[in-house]
């Protein structure tokens, strides 16, 4: 319990995190500060390209490992199955409409590459090696939670009688997501041009990688607390321990499943960290055009300005000491 | 100069919705549009500024077509089919035009 | 389609008074707007371009916005009073909508 | 309030062309003006987005002026002669000011 | 004298002053050249994290300051003290109103970040130290001076019978600019995490430093050399006076308050270059707000097409010579 | 033979090209991947200013070559004559309209620079050095074609009857173009600054080099197969055709030009990639100007969509293979 703290509070004085809460700080004291979005989003294509070929160097390094195919499959399962326990909870402990509980249960199925990253520098720091591959299961913990958020929305009838069915084109469009397509692409490439490739660039992708990171943590907690200001009337408590229960729960499912796969201690922190985190960059895109009847303002506040820095702060800490008490690593 | 009537339809809709509604447009006879950036707005859904969007999801576009009178009521219905169930506004201007063949 | 009568006013005016106006409109009653980025432009302080501006000072936004017509009078009276000592330019325009109750 | 009749002209040029129009429009004795940037759009040549555009070439523009009605031609004769062997589009609407005598 | 001379040919043929000229250069021959704005914002934001988090850093290294506290003090009186200097010798070189008058010197009571950077990179180049707080006094002289103004108009009466008061909420707007917000927030963040934090991120925000304002001052070049051609008419002899007399004056200053603090010789240059320097980006926003009668291509002209390149030319090896000579340094 | 097969291939799973790759079916499969326009117009400002700087400081390095003058006179020459080649065989080969077979043939006059871009680090993996003013030839290269084409079009009696005559004010345009001005401008720079200036900013524009042009590649790759994905019509084999058949005889004149003037095997392929390259950036924009009539999409899908992928993952294979055997370097 003592290790736990020590780490979590060496967490939280990390760059990163104190980047995160200048810009939260920043927004809730209605700062001008802010970043461009064409920056951010410059930051955030560098942050998957840099994070796939990495991954995917490492796989290329390190040989292909048994467990791999094991590993995207439990990926795949686990995001097919949280928005269900999210989608029970949450008509449990809030009174959102199915349409809405549905919408936050696709978040929460998938999962948020940039906590992802946080957790695999934590692991660095901690002198922690991870499966290469973990990107590849993180990119394929992306999209199928939407399937099942549809299909929870299908089951009870559809929103205001529109039916469920998923429109034509919906599937293959969140399939070739620009971020998957991204993380995706980078991996195999990693992979392919191995230590190799990886020499050629690494001066771009390894040393200034937490510099950035620290930059767009600072834009990430200026929206967060932008959004956490703004709609700070919808956060009944019910969806504020959601927002804190689920990420545990998460961690826990994601924790059996990387004992089940025989993963190594970093492994298993990854794996849970990726069932802990809710997404906010494909899944909301593709809510708005599948069930446009769902609030944004709910999911996006729960994602990003609760879950999103409960699992920096605290979160991956306890993902840490639990997975090293576990597998004894 | 000698002008022609038209009418100027602006459509402000959720970015996301870009590729439905120009295939909507194109479907209902439309011949051009032009597609203006938004940086942030306010509507019954609240106050959202585009600096500030990690996501794709809750930027908006606006949308100018200007057609013959003629075509408004085909174009108004495929633009409605598309944003119904969305986020969005539709106005309608009249306008004069110099080369009347080409809308 | 059934249309109704409304109003469409846009406000081109500086960047940094952005928030000042955007309130001043919420307290007129105004229930929504849209805000859209501006390039550049000339008038009588000149030429500018948003290109080679270091600073947030001097770049200029536009607010387009959609109203009842009986609204318009409070609208341009709340709009004035934050444009009146700074550079800016508002113009009209009659317009139809669909769905009357959302302005 | 007391407002004045006006013209507002809307013209979509190429960006590479944004000079030119501009020094069209101050010689034909335009006062001001204001450039709104295009994200995309579609036409007789076809669909084309900003996003996607390695060169300046193909980005497009949206120059909107508002004149004094009395002013209207010759600047729709200034415009036409840059516009003329280039994509674009030109419309003109009716509209309001406060101020006539900046217009 | 001759050691001037040396000094300022070497800083003439330094990059970041070459691409300077490069962007001043192209503006004037109206090349197209630009830097898209989003792209300059990005930089802008670099810097100031850079420049604020290795500053932090060097506080926890070389442990707190005695004269930290009255340096700030200093830097805040200054930037106080220094509009009404600069607002006596434009009433008497020049023909502007009190309105564009008061505007203008609350430019030159307040810095500019990017003069200040130069300035310390000339410091390194040189060899010479200086106190990592420098950066906090930066951050506390970019404001006082718009109190100053805004009281010089209102003594006058205000602007055509408005009345002077500030606008409620200005002020605060004024102190959470997002560029102090960001210089304050990383200098925090680097006196916190300290040696560690800086070695995490060092390969990010020192290496590529000089690269990346090499390319900023090319833009800064661009968008002078442009406000310059477009406001030739504007320029008249007394103002020209006024952009180069008024930074060697608040020099003068500085260097006293540097002296009487007992800084390092290079902490001495930068609080000179501090008290000449004029700001582009905090005041000019403000003064849009809090006094739009005054002429903006006025005080940017003067700022960024006057004043930024007789400093970063000229001032700045004028500021290390004779702080050499007087600090014996 | 056999050397250029393994080469190409070599070159082909290299992670730029793959990037390339990755871009181009990402577009062709619709993915919703894109990269901030000021992103990439930031990017590109990146790599002419590290390019154009590296050149200058080589130059510094080595002395001024004496066929520094007699190559820049060359390289003018070869832009001045390859869009009448060109137009000749696009005469033959399609069916284009005289002002689009103008446009075309200006473009093949011209060159682009990241094709450069992406010989010289297919020079620096082979271990092969090169006239470090290469970078002042391409830069040379890029306007002539212009007059060429113009020409062309004048003398058949100019577009629907408007006469072919020069706009005033075009030419200057053209010769101050953003991209000639910063890359003649950052050679300049780093021609006066040499290895000290070099030293200053190494770490910003060598190291991370290659990891940025694979972020440009995977944009190119977007745009191209957007490009090409939209004008599929368009596309009927006389034009493919010449689109790979141009590339081949410019790179043959290249070699010429390169022979006679006795540089150095990398120079001689770098010769050859100018001359095989296509212009996308400084050329479409005056023909936009210039002959409007003329269609865009043709030129840009035969620059980009053709010869570009075309040079980048064939050509300069060839180009080193066949300078290699002839220099015997
Ligand atoms: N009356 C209006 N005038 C102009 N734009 C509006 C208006 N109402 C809504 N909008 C725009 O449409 C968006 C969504 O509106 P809403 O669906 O009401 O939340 C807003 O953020 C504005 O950008
Ligand atoms: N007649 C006009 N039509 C359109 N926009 C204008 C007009 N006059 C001024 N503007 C815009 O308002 C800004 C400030 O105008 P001014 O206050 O006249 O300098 C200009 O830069 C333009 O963007
Ligand atoms: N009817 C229209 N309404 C609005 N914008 C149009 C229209 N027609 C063309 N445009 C704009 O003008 C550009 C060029 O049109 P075109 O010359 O027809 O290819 C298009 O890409 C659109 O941005
Ligand atoms: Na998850
Ligand atoms: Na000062
Ligand atoms: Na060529």
């Amino acid at each position: 319990m003592d290790g736990i703290l020590a780490l979590a509070l060496e967490n939280l004085i990390s760059p990163i995190i104190l980047f995160f809460a200048l810009g939260f700080a920043a927004a809730f004291a209605r700062s001008d500060l802010s970043v461009p979005e064409a920056v951010a989003k410059g930051m955030s294509l560098y942050l998957l390209f840099a994070i796939g070929f990495k991954g995917g160097a490492s796989v290329a390094a390190h040989g292909v490992y048994a467990t791999l195919l094991f590993s995207l499959l439990a990926g795949v399962i686990l995001s097919f199955l949280l928005p269900f326990i999210a989608f029970a909870m949450l008509r449990m402990l809030t009174g959102l409409s199915v349409v809405d509980a549905a919408a936050v249960a696709a978040h929460y199925g998938s999962i948020s590459i940039v906590t992802f990253v946080a957790a695999s520098s934590v692991l660095s720091s901690a002198g922690l090696e991870f499966e290469g591959y973990m990107v590849a299961v993180a990119a394929a913990m992306e999209a199928p939670a939407i399937l099942s958020a549809l299909w929870l929305v299908a089951r009870a009838g559809g929103p205001n009688g529109h039916g469920g069915g998923m429109e034509p084109g919906l599937l293959r469009e969140i399939l070739l997501n620009g971020s998957i397509v991204l993380l995706v692409g980078s991996f195999a490439i990693g992979a392919i041009t191995g230590a190799d490739g990886l020499s050629r660039i690494e001066s771009f992708i390894v040393s200034p990688f937490q510099g950035v990171l620290c930059l767009f943590l600072l834009d990430m907690g200026l929206v967060a607390g932008r959004g956490l200001r703004e709609t700070r009337g919808l956060l009944r408590p019910g969806l504020f321990v959601f927002g804190v229960l689920m990420p545990l729960t998460g961690a826990a499912l994601g924790l059996l499943a990387g004992l089940l796969l025989g993963l190594s201690t970093g492994g298993v922190v990854l794996m849970m960290t990726l069932s802990a985190s809710a997404s906010y960059i494909a899944v909301p895109a593709a809510m708005r055009v599948a069930l446009p009847e769902a609030n944004p303002a709910i999911y996006l506040t729960l994602a990003l300005g609760i879950t999103f820095p409960f699992n920096l702060t605290l979160g991956i800490p306890i993902y840490l000491a639990v997975a090293q008490a576990v597998t004894g690593g | 100069m000698q002008t022609h009537k038209a009418k100027r339809v602006e459509i402000t809709i959720e970015a996301v919705m870009e590729r439905r509604l120009s295939e909507a447009l194109e479907k209902a006879g439309v011949k051009g549009f032009t597609i203006l950036p938004v940086l942030g707005g306010s509507g019954r859904s609240g106050r959202w500024s585009r600096e500030g969007q990690v996501s794709r999801a809750s930027g908006m576009i606006a949308v100018v077509c200007i057609v013959h009178p003629n075509r408004l009521d085909p174009l108004l219905e495929a633009a409605f089919a598309v944003v119904d169930r969305h986020i969005g506004v539709v106005s309608v201007t009249d306008c004069d035009v110099v080369r009347a063949d080409r809308f």
